[in-house]
């Protein structure tokens, strides 16, 4: 299978993206008149009665998924080479399983989120006037989707970054020995960024509180 | 997105690369009395243990390159059989300069009635096609042409450059650098199609190929019956150099002529600033080196392949040198012929 | 005298003639001979110095010629090699002899010649690559090339030459020890033998004159008597008449047996 | 004799031929009979012998027969048989030994016509 994401199928897959929202927006559209224009108040309306747990759920989701997909991509990218070049210099291979833990590290951080977030659901019945949840919910709900988003993302552009300095960490290693630690170093300031998708992941959640009003 | 295909071929080929004999393995070659000497030193440092166990004494030069040689396609193999397309294409593209080697000596040697595993014997296994025997057995020059345009790689070159008259009559030399002409231009095309990272480097490197494709037939043709016209034919239509360098290269005569056009492109203003003709042919090859050295300092991209294929016959010939030098005990001219780019980091 | 060792001839003086101008033919060849081969010796050593000359700088020359062929090698890689080898048409270099004389004997001598045959496969061998280096290694080996003519045309004159001085040794040697002595052996045998009828015949003669005399004086004794005492003429006359008869007889009988002895002689001798 | 001269034959390994081949002795005549033959690895003596042999007596157009010395070794008997003046067989050296005059069928003889200072 060809690569999906190269230089020729990003316009592509951008069009297509345009293309969906737009068929959306305009699937939202009241049918009156012929004034072409999006009804921001329906879509407003939609919006606010999309349950707090599908958005909680979808942040959980996104922050383990995306995790372990950066995760897997970097072990992928790191381990292929580690292998190559392991043929010939197999004393690289324990020392760069470092890299490969580092990568791994990234997909442990998204499980950590994904338990913290799961940890904060709790059930909250609806206003039994409106049929609409309190907004405190409503804000829980969407503050564990953005944070499982931003750690997710996060963790999954380090998992590529560790993989991709991972790889060209095994090529060094096997090259020069003294270059080991160097391009490590490297590699810590690069998983540390997943770090900091972490953190704000786990600030940004620490608002979300799911109570009884 | 390069390693999910290719990550295992390139760390494999940057694995062999850094087991190449480096500046201080030469050195200490150079240091060897006896072709022995120069065989335990190889066993004893590198992966050469393997191919050169069953060398018995006497050792001669031949020996040691053709064990090189068999190291050289052995890495070659692994890595083609490893690679899925691109890559595989892109090695295909490596292979088509042996091939055509092959395919001139088949004609050659048909032309001259030499027997088939003679010729097959000689034949770089890296340009071996399936068809070759085929080729080899072939009765005439009809029946070879019919049978190179039917079934092998070559076919677009030949019939775009040649007809099956021409190959009977023209010299095989010319035909070979039309058809190594004709192979450069096609390779060009076929990474244009690649990403653009290797798109970028690889023109730089066709573009140097091409420039000393052309300076070396210019070079070599002195003195010898080729009419300027036809050196024209031989040229690129790419290359640093083009198009007007090469109507200029078209006009020398002399191989101070050919330096005087290389000074002016920057390139090319140290090579061509050396006293010896020779030196031109050599600088050109370390100019080559260098920038294959330089592609070889990025990772993700195929250029890498081709600069470890040239490396290989870099190593080939210089083993071949060091070797001949020891072997016919002219061990002072040993600088004149080795090229080490200094591989490691 | 031993019969191997010399002609067989008549010891006559008519071939003591025609051997003895032999023996000073033989004489005289054996002079020329003995020049000749001492020219053959000298010239013969004159080429080995230059055959030992020649073969030490054969191995410098070959040792350039291989080395640059090398660079041709290394320079253009292995399809110039095959280039060359499946390029061969006609010979370009071609040798020719031609003779030169020394003391009589032809020692062939070889030319290296521009046959001027084209060699197009090979001309432009390398012309990608190294095509320089190879016109290089051309020229070292056709440096070599005419070194070996010389080397050849050499190691020929000194094969010819070698067999020519033994031919003549042979010559000098059976001249000296076979002919010569062999000639003189005959000289002195036809010499000894002629001597020697002459003292046969010397001897005869001079037994004859003794007899002869002897007997004269006999009988001029004998007429003394006679004439001293009639009685003693008597007896003297019938005596001589006696005498007569003897001699007469005497005389023929040697005669006729001296002549056969010789003529046994000289059978004995053929 | 040809017009145009005879032959030089070479006997010799690949490299050394193929020099004199550059230098333009190689011919191939209308019986397609070649005058040189590159000993390899798998050339046997007999084939070595067969070429020496036809070059000194069968073939009557060759006038040298240059002959490297390692292969010399090989049919020294032969070389050593060989007396005649044409064709005239020279050892050359190869690119690999350097000359070694004592083995050398000619030049043993000279040394020992000289007695002792030929070299």
């Amino acid at each position: 299978m060809p690569g999906i994401l190269n230089e020729r199928s990003i316009p592509v897959l951008a069009a297509l993206w345009t293309l969906t929202l737009v068929l959306i927006v305009r699937g939202t559209r009241v049918e009156e008149g012929s004034a072409l224009g999006i009804d921001w108040a329906r879509l407003w309306l939609l919006f606010t009665r999309i349950n707090p747990y599908f958005f909680s759920a979808l942040g959980i989701a996104a922050a383990v998924g995306l995790s372990v997909a950066g995760a897997a991509w970097g072990i992928f990218i790191t381990g292929s080479t580690l292998l190559g070049a392991a043929v010939h210099v197999p004393r690289i291979t324990s020392k760069n399983l470092i890299s490969v833990i580092f990568c791994e590290a990234v997909a442990i951080y998204g499980v950590i989120i994904a338990i913290i977030l799961s940890t904060k659901l709790s059930d909250v019945p609806r206003d039994p006037d409106t049929g609409a949840y309190h907004p405190s919910t409503m804000m829980a709900g969407y503050a564990v989707f953005a944070s499982g988003l931003t750690c997710g993302l996060a963790n999954l552009v380090c998992g590529i970054c560790v993989g991709v300095v991972g790889s060209s960490c095994a090529l060094a290693d096997a090259a020069n020995p003294a270059l080991f630690v160097k391009i490590l170093v490297i590699e810590i300031f690069g998983s540390a960024l997943g770090l900091f998708g972490v953190i704000v992941a786990i600030i940004l959640s620490s608002n979300a509180v799911f109570e009884k009003v | 997105m390069f390693n999910r295909k290719h990550g295992f071929s390139e760390a494999f080929v940057r694995g062999c690369h850094s087991k190449r004999l480096s500046k201080r393995d030469y050195e200490e070659l150079g240091r060897c009395d006896s072709l022995e000497d120069v065989k335990t030193y190889l066993e004893s440092i590198s992966d050469y243990s393997d191919y050169l166990r069953n060398v018995q004494p006497p050792v001669k030069p031949e020996d040691i390159v053709a064990c090189c040689k068999r190291r050289h396609v052995k890495e070659f193999n692994t890595c083609q059989h490893q690679a899925s397309p691109p890559l595989s294409t892109f090695l295909e593209y490596l292979t088509y300069g042996h091939m055509i080697d092959n395919l001139m000596l088949a004609l050659n040697g048909m032309l001259h009635g030499r027997s088939s595993e003679e010729i097959l014997d000689k034949c770089s296994p890296i340009g071996l096609f399936d068809s070759l025997p085929s080729v080899v057995i072939s009765g005439n020059v009809q029946e070879l042409y019919r049978l190179v345009l039917v079934d092998t790689p070559l076919a677009k070159y030949l019939s775009g450059a040649v007809s099956a008259a021409d190959l009977d009559e023209l010299n095989v030399e010319l035909i070979r650098n039309v058809l190594y002409k004709e192979y450069l231009q096609d390779f060009m095309k076929f990474c244009s199609t690649l990403d653009l990272r290797t798109n970028e480097l690889m023109k730089n490197l066709l573009d140097l190929e091409a420039d000393r494709h052309a300076i070396r037939i210019t070079v070599n043709s002195f003195g010898t019956e080729l009419s300027k016209s036809v050196r024209t034919t031989l040229y690129t239509n790419f290359g640093t150099m083009h198009p007007d360098g090469f109507v200029r290269l078209a006009t020398c005569e002399t191989v101070d002529e050919v330096k005087q056009v290389l000074v002016t492109y920057p390139g090319f203003h140290e090579v061509a600033a050396k006293d010896d003709a020779h030196d031109v042919d050599r600088g050109l090859r370390i100019l080559e080196l260098e920038s294959c050295q330089r592609v070889l300092a990025e990772q993700f991209n195929l250029a890498a392949f081709y600069a470890f294929s040239k490396f290989q016959e870099n190593e080939l010939s210089n083993l071949m040198w060091l070797t001949e030098c020891i072997a016919q005990r002219q061990k002072s001219s040993l600088g004149e012929g080795l090229i080490c780019i200094d591989t490691h980091l | 005298m031993s019969n191997q060792n010399r002609l067989q001839v008549a010891p006559t003086v008519t071939q003591l003639a025609v051997i003895k101008l032999r023996l000073q033919g033989a004489v005289r060849g054996h002079a020329l001979l003995k020049k000749k081969a001492d020219a053959l010796t000298l010239r013969h050593r004159a080429v080995l110095k230059a055959i030992v000359e020649r073969k030490t700088t054969l191995g410098e020359i070959m040792r350039e010629a291989h080395f640059s062929w090398t660079r041709a090698r290394h320079a253009g890689g292995e399809s110039v090699k095959h280039a060359v080898l499946d390029g061969v048409e006609r010979a370009k270099v071609r040798v020719r002899a031609s003779e030169e004389n020394v003391a009589g004997v032809k020692i062939p001598k070889f030319f290296l010649r521009d046959t001027g045959a084209e060699q197009r496969r090979m001309e432009l061998a390398g012309l990608g690559r190294g095509g320089a280096r190879v016109r290089e290694a051309r020229g070292a080996f056709e440096k070599a090339m005419t070194l070996l003519s010389e080397l050849a045309s050499l190691q020929t004159a000194f094969v010819t030459l070698d067999e020519a001085i033994r031919t003549t040794n042979r010559r000098v040697n059976a001249l000296e020890n076979y002919v010569t002595p062999r000639l003189q052996n005959t000289v002195k045998y036809i010499l000894g033998e002629l001597d020697e009828l002459e003292r046969e015949e010397f001897f005869r003669l001079k037994k004859v004159q003794a007899k002869k005399k002897r007997d004269v004086e006999q009988a001029e004794r004998e007429v003394a008597e006679i004439v001293a005492d009639d009685e003693a003429l008597r007896i003297a006359s019938e005596e001589l008449r006696a005498y007569d008869d003897v001699v007469r007889g005497e005389g023929g009988r040697g005669a006729g047996g001296n002549l056969i002895e010789t003529e046994q002689d000289e059978d004995l001798l053929f | 004799m040809n017009e145009d001269g005879d032959l030089v034959a070479v006997i010799g390994d690949e490299d050394t031929v193929t020099g004199f081949l550059l230098a333009g002795v190689g011919h191939v005549d209308e019986r397609q009979r070649l005058n040189y033959l590159v000993v390899g690895e798998r050339t046997t003596d007999d084939e070595i012998a067969d070429a020496f042999k036809a070059f000194t007596s069968t073939r009557e157009d060759v006038a040298v027969v240059l002959i490297t010395q390692v292969i010399a070794d090989r049919i020294r008997h032969l070389v050593d048989a060989h007396s005649r003046a044409i064709p005239s067989v020279l050892e050359i050296p190869d690119k690999e030994n350097p000359y070694r005059p004592e083995s050398d069928s000619v030049l043993s003889r000279v040394r020992h016509l000289l007695g002792g200072d030929g070299t």
